[in-house]
């Protein structure tokens, strides 16, 4: 047992609005400046369609993340051999036009312009240019779109749809979007510090936070390939490929990451999770519908004796393990089984967890072509969601439609269970019967509906001290440090010659 | 006297600054070291300019280095004239190749007003000393013909004294124009890496081919019980 | 001289039982009653200034809203204690309000909501008006003072005040209507309750009086398309206007984030069905027009949106990514409300009534926009 | 080869201060944002080297019931990229007056050495005029500095005053609530000046009409904490994840504590996915569904079984009990006015008699007089305006009749119209009979109309559906199936899930709505559909219940003070709030583009009906309905002269001159002459608001008649065709406004087209306060740093 802590994230999609607040939040502090511009390190897409970086999912083209080989794994389109033979040009790179080519609009005009017969106008610029330009793309092109011919029908995940379950993708009575929102993954297999010829990018020891370091990033760029969930991006400025830190000066402040912070639908949740290292190689070279099981059962148990005792024994603090026994991420992985990882089948182990949504009950047209959405129970059964469960197990379990069924039944268990409680007007074994089936029982599904409806801010983000004091140890005295912070004169991360 | 400027002062100008310039912008200005590389802002010239630029100069600077540390070797493998004629005429070819890649490469930089916008002038500069090291090589190696024979018993001498600190011009004093412009101008850009993006060269990964692919850092092993007073880097407290 | 209509809230509310006009010699015009009244004011220009900069001694005569009043000349005496706060108009001393966190703090002394000995007294006179027991929902709270330092150090939630019609005690959420139905007290209305049936003479003859159900106007007979000509394909489609994403009204839109999260511009939304018939794809532009103006943008195409009509989000603004029109000689095209015009529902303007009397932003007509039609085509030419 | 490779090295990791700097800041301030968006969200701002980096949202709110979810963290993806507005390139950083307008200023300046004269001058000359005019909209601004704007502002005022009186300079800002000192800055300046203030609430069509017309309020609504205490939610026009943004996980968490969730919008928009259902009825159609749920409800829980909850909440908070007369009209027995407590003979003496209104007591059979009407609130008698089930005049304790059906003397058919398919059906009513002092009158209950209203068949005769699936028959499930191309079935399950949840919960049922139905014609009606449901299931005025309806921060919480600040009531009593739809309709000339309403509004025919909105406008202001501003095609100080002159000594003898003037025409409201010269509106600010673009409804004509500059419309006159009393020119004005001075902290569409914009210090720069709706808490506006380059608070810039 090689008992390490991790901070991993739970996104509750049923509560996700869409808002992109979160996007924002990360931007204004971290990616507002040149060769930053096109980057959002959160990101939120708009499902079904074709996210950010266009088709990002589609690893035929770009060959991010593993791919399984034996009873191992390898990289699917960097790694030592491969990733060194492409370096002088990486075919399966993104380009910038796979995001969008940043702009912004002469407003200037609307001040300076002289006296005409019209009226002036902001035109849109390049912002790598400068030159006028009309978007065709941008971070977040196919927002609300939903059933459209030229996004959503591209969407990666329809590949295993029937057609006749696209189709009806594009029917009002059957049609439905949900969001979902993307940031870097901090994976337990972390496919990007894999594939960095310069090893610029590594975990950290203490949190499981993945960074790109500046210093020693040379811009080979095979963070950019390897990472299916394209988090790595290119700054085409400073030559540095740069990436979501987690926002590592928050956290160790005691806050929570920005876009958590500012997560108005608070539909996000953040915590330690104490896993086995040397389950990883294993877990990620698990067969396709074994992924999410395996991934889960590196996961261990932060109250048991053993795993306690292996901890210590690896130097985790005390504070970080008792974080990880309050952590909610840990309630909703793996006490509840509610929270699944996003494309488990790249196989990176990734460290931000998705409770699927409830969306609308499907409709149908009646015998007089008018629109009817009526339904038996209450909510309405599961199957009739809008959404086909193979495009969910798409998204969260390498095809397992099981799973999802698994975890949508046990979220309307404990609507059913609440209604029983709080107004008590339907057959009492409907509730009854939602529980027993979802193998759940009232206290559980009590704890889940207080996590997911009235937890409080420290209750959604439990983060672990960060004790900078032992790591300033390690290099100059504390005392110093607390009396020459911020003292000294700071570069500006300006591109090399 | 200009011989000596060119064939003395140049290179061991260019060599203590490579040394000391490359170490100094390594420990100073790591962030500054990049490939800096554009094939995110055009991803397709770039890959039939740079794969043959690349690979061109890879195998031509292993061909010189190997004529440098072998000179002996290389005599024996020309002493069949076919065997001369492989490798002069697959160095002619890989010169060529790094001409034809740079040609696109200054032509697609030119053109593509996404590239001019991330061009420093020291690119500018890196061209036009990448041209002609590679236009000067070729010549050399049509006008100047059997380079691969004479190089071990001119240069090999030249660049040999040259680092045993006993500097012996009179081998180069005498070769055409064209092969001293080459030798100034690859001196020349010795002496630039450390202010160009040739610096990239010099941090070729060698070290990711055998490390583990899971890379973790700590701050601090907690295992152990650190005194206060002993600091890694030997700094003492200096308040209190 | 100063004009004003017969108000809500005061006895003028029990002004016009039938609808009669002085002017056609059907009553005699009485100020006030079958007429608006009118009010005669002394204006001084040369001090407007100083009224301006401090707080005048009306104050003293109580404060009301929405019917609830209260006596705070003691709290104004108090505010003329503070020697630092203070202007002089003609010799004498008033609170001032000459910068901005005077005014603040002027606003929140003097409020029921966050003075809580003015909501009790609020409630006392509620007591008096209705015979009900009601000052007990203050009493805890007669203590609170919240000034603008107050709010800047932490975020308080106010009174509750009889004002508002929502009971908070025992930190209960705010839901309207508590105060009535708990505490009957009545509705500002005619009868006092929730009103089912309207009798205002002009609800009758409009066919109102009873909840009931009308179709929308028809383009036609709204005549927003008269003169309007289609120079390609084009379809007339009803343009909803909803409130956007990516902007609160036209605040934001022209962000340099909102733009980019969205497309750089407010397109025009088109269901897939209307497209495909008007031979436009997505992101293609297209200009969308009636008789009152024009908007050029481009297009987003999707099936969630159903066919017949289009949205374009408002507000946009017309200073940003707007070309020229082609529909219409090639000027600067406008913005949503480019295709607008005000249409005024008569009875939504009768008064003199009950609660159908005049107030500020409580009564009259709306500017509705939402029946508007427009023709949709593509633009063949861009230009800025 | 194992698979980790662990390196300590604390050096190696010293680069993370490249990110860590980035985060560092040097002070936090808590501020908002003043836009019209109902969040009210409290943030804090992050200053960092004198300049503000970014905000984040404030944590700290305080906990309501612990059974409820918390507030934090409210804020959107608009609020949180405020920070880019204020270094940005469109920030108005200096104040700038139009080209055209300076030069032909400082021309007349130099040659008459004086500004008002100076002024007077380009306004006297109709070339100048249009030459400034003409150029609006199109470029040439010029940096000024604060005293060369405020020289021709100031200019243009008292210009306006003295010629045409202060009533022509207007003001338009919206929403309070949002930055209320801000508007109480320009409103106070106006108001002591005698200018007038333009309402917004309405004109932004915010205002629902359905809450004064019920409720007399003109909005009162729940808390966004309160939609989690609802058991069922249905949602309509409005897109929560859009426009309520920091309020939707209340709906979204309460989904998770048991809550049905129903969505209606034609879209598949962003709050459709939280439904358990979505409902896309046909576009400005709800209502129609609302009629058939109600119709549904009234049947099956109103009378088929009595729901004695429904029933004690409907007898006890609405006007169900009151009685109505009948009445006869062209031969038909219709509905009319409510019986008057003064005319009965027990209650004829009564004080304000025709203003009290009348019930019977069940147990008696008596009429009672039910206090709380608008005759006890105006009676000057203190004590009796309340709820109770106490006959006000006698106190004595009563329970209301709500039907006649089981005690009535007949039963008649009277008359009512169903709009939608143009049907009009006989049906029966029970009446009772009442001695009057003006004979017998025939009365029924206000319940008794609504059954027979929405065609609940009580076996009382007449064309009553017999069945859910008539498809003809008001307001049958069946009946709205085209309008709203919804199918029945949908109606039946909703309704009865919504009566279930209401019955056994006690009225937690809500309805969330906005302006996606409020911004229909008929958008009282829509309202009125959908709160029928809610009161009839005793919803209203009940935690989780409610008509919340959300469009526009309308709340502005401690208005008590507030109103007599922003009015300059503090130092004198008359102020003019004008009715801005009513203005603009009629001043920027689009009555004259309008038909006859008549014509595409759906309404009986008579004289009242059949009148152009134009002429409406002109009788709604003669007879105190609504205001208009400027009043008299006269300056007001000359009527008073005048009044003086002729006699007139007291404030009532100047009255009395005044409308013996009206009477004879010598004077004439403005209203009913809009397009003459001297009625135009002179001077207007604009402060805190988009009003030339973004709340223009009318834009082109605002461009054509305001400001006489270029604009894209070609609309037809049409209304000289149905107009009478008002008078219609044959030339259309256009430019009528002198000057447009706009303050803005960025360059809009409205600045843009100003002739002066002032810099107005943003939200991160300047004190105010902040309510809305949403939630109870008031928030500051904070100065994180001073107001940026030449900028000021609007406050300061009014002073």
């Amino acid at each position: 047992m090689d008992i390490r802590s991790q901070i991993s994230m739970v996104f509750h999609l049923d509560k996700c609005i869409g808002c992109h607040t979160c996007s924002i939040a990360c931007k204004n502090i971290w990616t507002d400046r040149k060769g930053a511009e096109y980057m959002w390190w959160n990101n939120v897409e708009t499902k079904p369609g074709t996210g950010y970086p266009s088709k990002w999912e589609d690893q035929d083209t770009y060959k991010g993340g593993w791919e399984k080989k034996g009873n191992s794994i390898s990289l699917k389109g960097a790694g030592k051999f491969k990733g060194m033979k492409s370096l002088f040009h990486n075919s399966n790179m993104p380009v910038i036009d796979d995001y969008y080519e940043p702009w912004t609009y002469k407003y200037e005009n609307l001040f300076e312009a002289k006296e005409g017969d019209d009226q002036p106008i902001a035109r849109p610029v390049s912002l790598i240019t400068g030159e006028y330009i009309t978007p065709k793309s941008g971070p977040n092109w196919d927002d609300d779109l939903a059933g459209s011919e030229d996004y959503a029908k591209n969407d990666v995940n329809f590949k295993n749809l029937s057609p006749a379950e696209q189709e009806a993708m594009f029917q009002l009575e059957r049609m439905t979007l949900h969001y979902l929102p993307r940031m870097c993954n901090h994976c337990l297999n972390p496919a990007c510090v894999a594939a960095c010829p310069s090893g610029a990018i590594y975990k950290r020891g203490e949190d499981g936070v993945v960074l790109i370091n500046q210093k020693k990033c040379r811009a080979w760029r095979m963070c950019v390939t390897a990472c299916p969930y394209k988090k790595s991006y290119y700054n085409w400025n400073t030559g540095k490929s740069e990436k979501c830190v987690l926002c590592y000066p928050r956290l160790e402040a005691g806050q929570a990451p920005a876009c958590h912070h500012s997560c108005v639908g608070r539909i996000r949740y953040i915590g330690v999770m104490l896993y086995d290292a040397d389950k990883i190689e294993a877990a990620a070279a698990s067969n396709d519908e074994d992924l999410v099981q395996n991934q889960l059962d590196i996961y261990v148990d932060p109250n048991d004796p053993r795993v306690i005792a292996a901890a210590k024994e690896n130097g985790i603090h005390d504070s970080t393990i008792e974080c990880a026994q309050k952590s909610p991420v840990y309630k909703f992985v793996k006490e509840w089984g509610l929270a699944l990882p996003l494309h488990p089948e790249f196989r990176t182990l990734p460290n931000l967890f998705y409770v699927p949504p409830l969306l609308p009950t499907m409709a149908f047209v009646n015998e007089e072509g008018t629109y009817e959405t009526t339904s038996e129970n209450f909510w309405g059964a599961i199957e009739k969601s809008r959404l086909p469960m193979g495009y969910m197990a798409s998204l969260f379990s390498a095809g397992n439609e099981e799973t999802i069924k698994t975890v949508l039944k046990k979220l309307m268990a404990v609507r059913l269970h609440r209604r029983e409680e709080t107004v008590g007007d339907l057959p009492k074994e409907e509730a009854m019967g939602a529980m027993k089936d979802a193998v759940m029982d009232k206290e559980m599904a009590d704890a889940i509906f207080r996590l997911t409806s009235l937890p409080l801010f420290d209750q959604r983000f439990v983060i672990p001290p960060a004790h900078r004091e032992e790591a300033m140890e390690m290099l100059e005295s504390t005392a110093d440090v607390k009396g020459n912070s911020g003292f000294g004169f700071k570069e500006p991360p300006v591109r090399g010659l | 006297m200009s011989n000596n400027f060119f064939f003395i002062g140049l290179p061991y100008a260019a060599l203590v600054v490579l040394l000391v310039g490359s170490i100094m912008r390594y420990m100073n200005l790591g962030f500054k070291i990049s490939s800096l590389s554009s094939q995110f802002l055009e991803g397709k010239e770039l890959f039939y300019g740079s794969r043959p630029f690349h690979w061109g100069l890879v195998f031509l600077f292993f061909g010189h280095l190997v004529a440098f540390l072998f000179p002996r070797s290389v005599i024996a493998w020309n002493s069949v004239p076919v065997r001369l004629l492989i490798l002069e005429v697959s160095a002619l070819g890989f010169g060529l190749s790094a001409l034809f890649g740079l040609l696109i490469l200054v032509v697609r930089r030119a053109k593509n007003r996404r590239l001019i916008m991330v061009t420093s002038k020291m690119d500018v500069f890196v061209y036009v000393i990448l041209f002609t090291q590679i236009v000067s090589g070729l010549w050399v190696a049509y006008f100047v013909r059997w380079g691969s024979v004479w190089f071990p018993a001119v240069l090999t001498p030249y660049l040999k004294s040259i680092f045993l600190f006993d500097p012996d011009i009179s081998g180069v004093a005498a070769l055409p124009l064209s092969v001293q412009i080459h030798i100034v101008s690859a001196f020349t850009l010795i002496g630039m890496i450390p202010f160009t993006r040739f610096m990239h060269f010099l941090v070729y990964p060698f070290r990711y081919f055998y490390r583990p692919y899971q890379y973790v850092i700590w701050n601090w092993d907690r295992k152990k019980i650190r005194s206060s007073r002993k600091l890694v880097n030997g700094v003492r407290s200096k308040n209190n | 001289m100063v004009n004003v209509p017969i108000l809500h809230d005061s006895a003028g509310e029990v002004s016009q039982t039938e609808v009669k006009d002085w002017s056609k010699g059907e009553c005699e015009p009485i100020p006030g009653k079958t007429m608006h009244d009118m009010v005669i004011v002394d204006r001084d220009y040369t001090k407007i200034y100083d009224k301006f900069i401090s707080l005048g001694p009306n104050v003293r005569n109580g404060l009301a809203a929405h019917g609830n009043g209260y006596q705070c000349a003691d709290f104004y005496e108090k505010m003329l204690d503070d020697k630092d706060h203070l202007q002089v108009v003609d010799g004498k001393v008033y609170p001032s309000l000459c910068e901005d966190e005077e005014a603040a703090n002027a606003v929140l002394y003097l409020s029921s909501l966050t003075n809580g000995e003015l909501s009790h007294r609020a409630y006392q006179n509620a007591e008096k008006r209705t015979g009900l027991k009601l000052a007990d929902i203050s009493e805890g709270a007669k203590d609170v003072r919240i000034n603008y330092k107050d709010l800047q150090a932490k975020i308080h939630r106010y009174n509750q005040s009889p004002v508002w019609s929502g009971l908070m005690n025992d930190d209960r959420a705010y839901s309207a209507f508590t105060y009535n139905v708990e505490r009957l007290v009545p509705w500002r209305t005619l009868t006092g309750r929730q009103h089912f049936y309207l009798d205002h003479e002009g609800y009758i003859k409009f066919g109102e009086h009873l909840p009931t159900y009308k179709p929308s106007p028809r383009p036609e007979a709204y005549g927003e398309l008269r003169k309007s000509v289609a120079t390609g394909r084009a379809k007339v489609l009803n343009v909803l206007t909803p409130h956007g994403k990516w902007h609160i009204h036209s605040t934001y839109g022209d962000t340099l984030r909102m733009l980019t999260l969205s497309r750089g511009m407010e397109p025009c939304w088109l269901s897939v069905e209307d497209a495909a018939e008007l031979g436009i794809q997505d992101n293609d532009w297209v200009e969308v027009f009636n008789d009152n103006g024009v908007y050029s943008t481009r297009a987003c195409v999707s099936a969630r949106i159903p066919k017949g009509v289009c949205f374009v989000y408002h507000a946009v603004e017309r200073t940003y990514s707007t070309p020229k029109s082609q529909i219409r000689g090639g000027k600067r095209s406008g913005m949503n409300n480019s295709f607008t015009r005000v249409h005024l529902k008569p009875n939504l303007m009768v008064g003199g009534y009950g609660q159908f009397t005049y107030h500020f932003n409580y009564w009259g007509p709306v500017g509705v926009n939402r029946d508007t039609h427009v023709l949709v085509q593509k633009m063949e030419k861009v230009e800025f | 080869m194992s698979w980790i490779k662990d390196l300590i090295s604390p050096k190696t990791r010293k680069w993370e201060e490249f990110y860590r700097n980035r985060w560092q800041h040097d002070k936090v301030v808590r501020s908002t944002h003043g836009v019209n968006c109902t969040g009210g969200c409290s943030w804090n701002i992050h200053v960092k080297d004198g300049i503000v980096v970014w905000e984040t949202q404030a944590l700290d709110y305080p906990i309501l019931d612990k059974t409820l979810p918390p507030y934090e963290p409210r804020g959107c993806q608009r609020g949180i990229s405020f920070s880019w507005y204020l270094y940005s390139p469109i920030r108005v950083k200096y104040p700038m007056i139009r080209g055209a307008l300076v030069d032909l200023f400082n021309a007349e300046k130099a040659k008459t050495g004086d500004a008002l004269k100076a002024w007077a001058n380009i306004q006297a000359n109709p070339e100048a005029r249009r030459k400034y005019q003409k150029a609006r909209g199109k470029g040439g601004f010029r940096r000024a500095t604060w005293d060369e704007a405020k020289e021709i502002i100031a200019a243009s005022n008292i210009y306006t005053v003295k010629k045409y009186g202060s009533d022509r300079i207007t003001g338009f800002s919206p929403i309070p609530a949002m930055s209320m000192l801000s508007y109480a800055a320009g409103s106070r300046f106006l108001q002591l000046m005698g200018g007038v203030n333009l309402s917004f609430y309405d004109w932004y069509c915010d205002l629902p009409n359905s809450f004064p017309e019920i409720w007399g309020e003109q909005t009162d609504v729940a808390e966004s904490a309160d939609w989690y205490n609802s058991k069922f939610i249905a949602c309509m026009g409005a897109n929560l994840g859009m426009t309520r943004t920091p309020d939707v996980h209340f709906f979204a968490e309460s989904r998770h504590n048991g809550t049905k969730t129903v969505v209606f919008a034609p879209d598949f928009n962003m709050v459709a996915k939280y439904a358990d259902k979505w409902v896309p009825v046909h576009a400005g159609q709800d209502g129609a569904f609302w009629m058939a749920v109600t119709h549904v409800i009234l049947k099956e829980y109103h009378y088929d079984k009595q729901t004695p909850y429904f029933i004690d909440y409907t007898k006890k908070y609405t006007d169900s009990p009151f009685l109505v007369e009948v009445v006869e009209e062209e031969g038909k027995l219709v509905p009319g006015r409510l019986l008057r407590a003064g005319s009965v003979k027990k209650y004829k003496d009564i004080e304000k008699g025709e203003w009290k209104f009348l019930n019977i007591d069940s147990k008696s059979g008596d009429l009672v007089c039910p206090g709380g009407s608008s005759g006890h609130r105006w009676d000057g008698k203190d004590g009796n305006w309340n709820l109770k089930f106490e006959d006000a005049e006698t106190g004595k304790a009563y329970d209301p009749v709500l039907t006649l059906l089981e005690n009535n003397d007949e039963t008649l058919q009277l008359e009512f119209v169903e709009y939608g398919k143009n049907n009009t059906a006989q049906r029966g009513v029970p009446v009772k009979h009442i001695d009057t002092v003006n004979g017998k009158v025939k009365v029924t209950t206000v319940y008794d109309l609504i059954m027979a209203q929405y065609g609940v068949d009580r076996g009382l005769g007449g064309d009553y559906p017999k069945t859910y699936d008539e498809k003809e028959a008001a307001y049958t499930p069946a009946w709205q199936e085209i309008l709203t191309g919804i199918g029945p079935k949908t109606v039946l399950q909703f309704a009865r899930e919504w009566a279930r949840t209401a019955e056994t919960t006690h009225g937690k049922c809500s309805i969330i709505i906005g302006a996606g139905i409020n911004h229909w014609y008929h958008n009282n009606l829509i309202y009125r559909a959908g709160t029928m449901a809610l009161m009839l299931t005793g919803c209203i005025g009940v935690n989780g219940g409610g008509m919340n309806h959300y469009v526009g921060q309308e709340k502005l919480a401690p208005s008590d003070s507030w109103a007599t600040i922003m009015s300059g009531k503090d130092w004198q009593k008359g102020v003019r709030l004008q009715q801005a739809p009513i203005w603009h309709y009629i001043n920027s000339n689009q009555w004259r583009y309008d038909g006859n309403q008549a014509d595409y509004n759906t309404v009986p025919k008579n004289d009242l009906s059949s009148m152009h909105s134009a002429d409406m406008a002109v009788k709604a202001v003669r007879n105190g309905w609504m205001p208009f501003y400027p009043q008299y095609n006269k300056r007001n100080i000359d009527i008073v002269k005048d009044a003086e002159k002729a006699g007139a000594k007291t404030d009532d003898e100047i009255k009395d001159y005044v409308v013996g003037q009206l009477k004879k025409k010598e004077l004439v409201h403005s209203v009913a002459e809009p397009d003459e010269e001297v009625n135009f509106p002179r001077v207007w600010y604009i402060w805190r608001g988009n009003a030339i673009a973004g709340s223009a409804k009318g834009h082109e004509f605002f461009l054509k008649h305001y400001l006489g500059t270029h604009n894209n419309s070609i609309a037809e006159e049409v209304a000289d065709q149905f107009v009478k009393d008002i008078k219609v020119r044959s030339e259309n004005p256009e430019g009528k406004m002198d000057l447009i001075v706009n303050l803005n902290f960025r360059m809009d569409s409205s600045a843009l087209y100003s002739d002066i914009i002032l810099p107005a210090a943003s939200w991160y720069e300047k004190t105010d306060l902040n309510s809305t709706d949403m939630h109870s808490f008031i928030h500051p506006l904070s100065p994180a740093i001073a107001p940026v380059w030449e900028s000021k608070s609007d406050w300061v810039i009014f002073r």
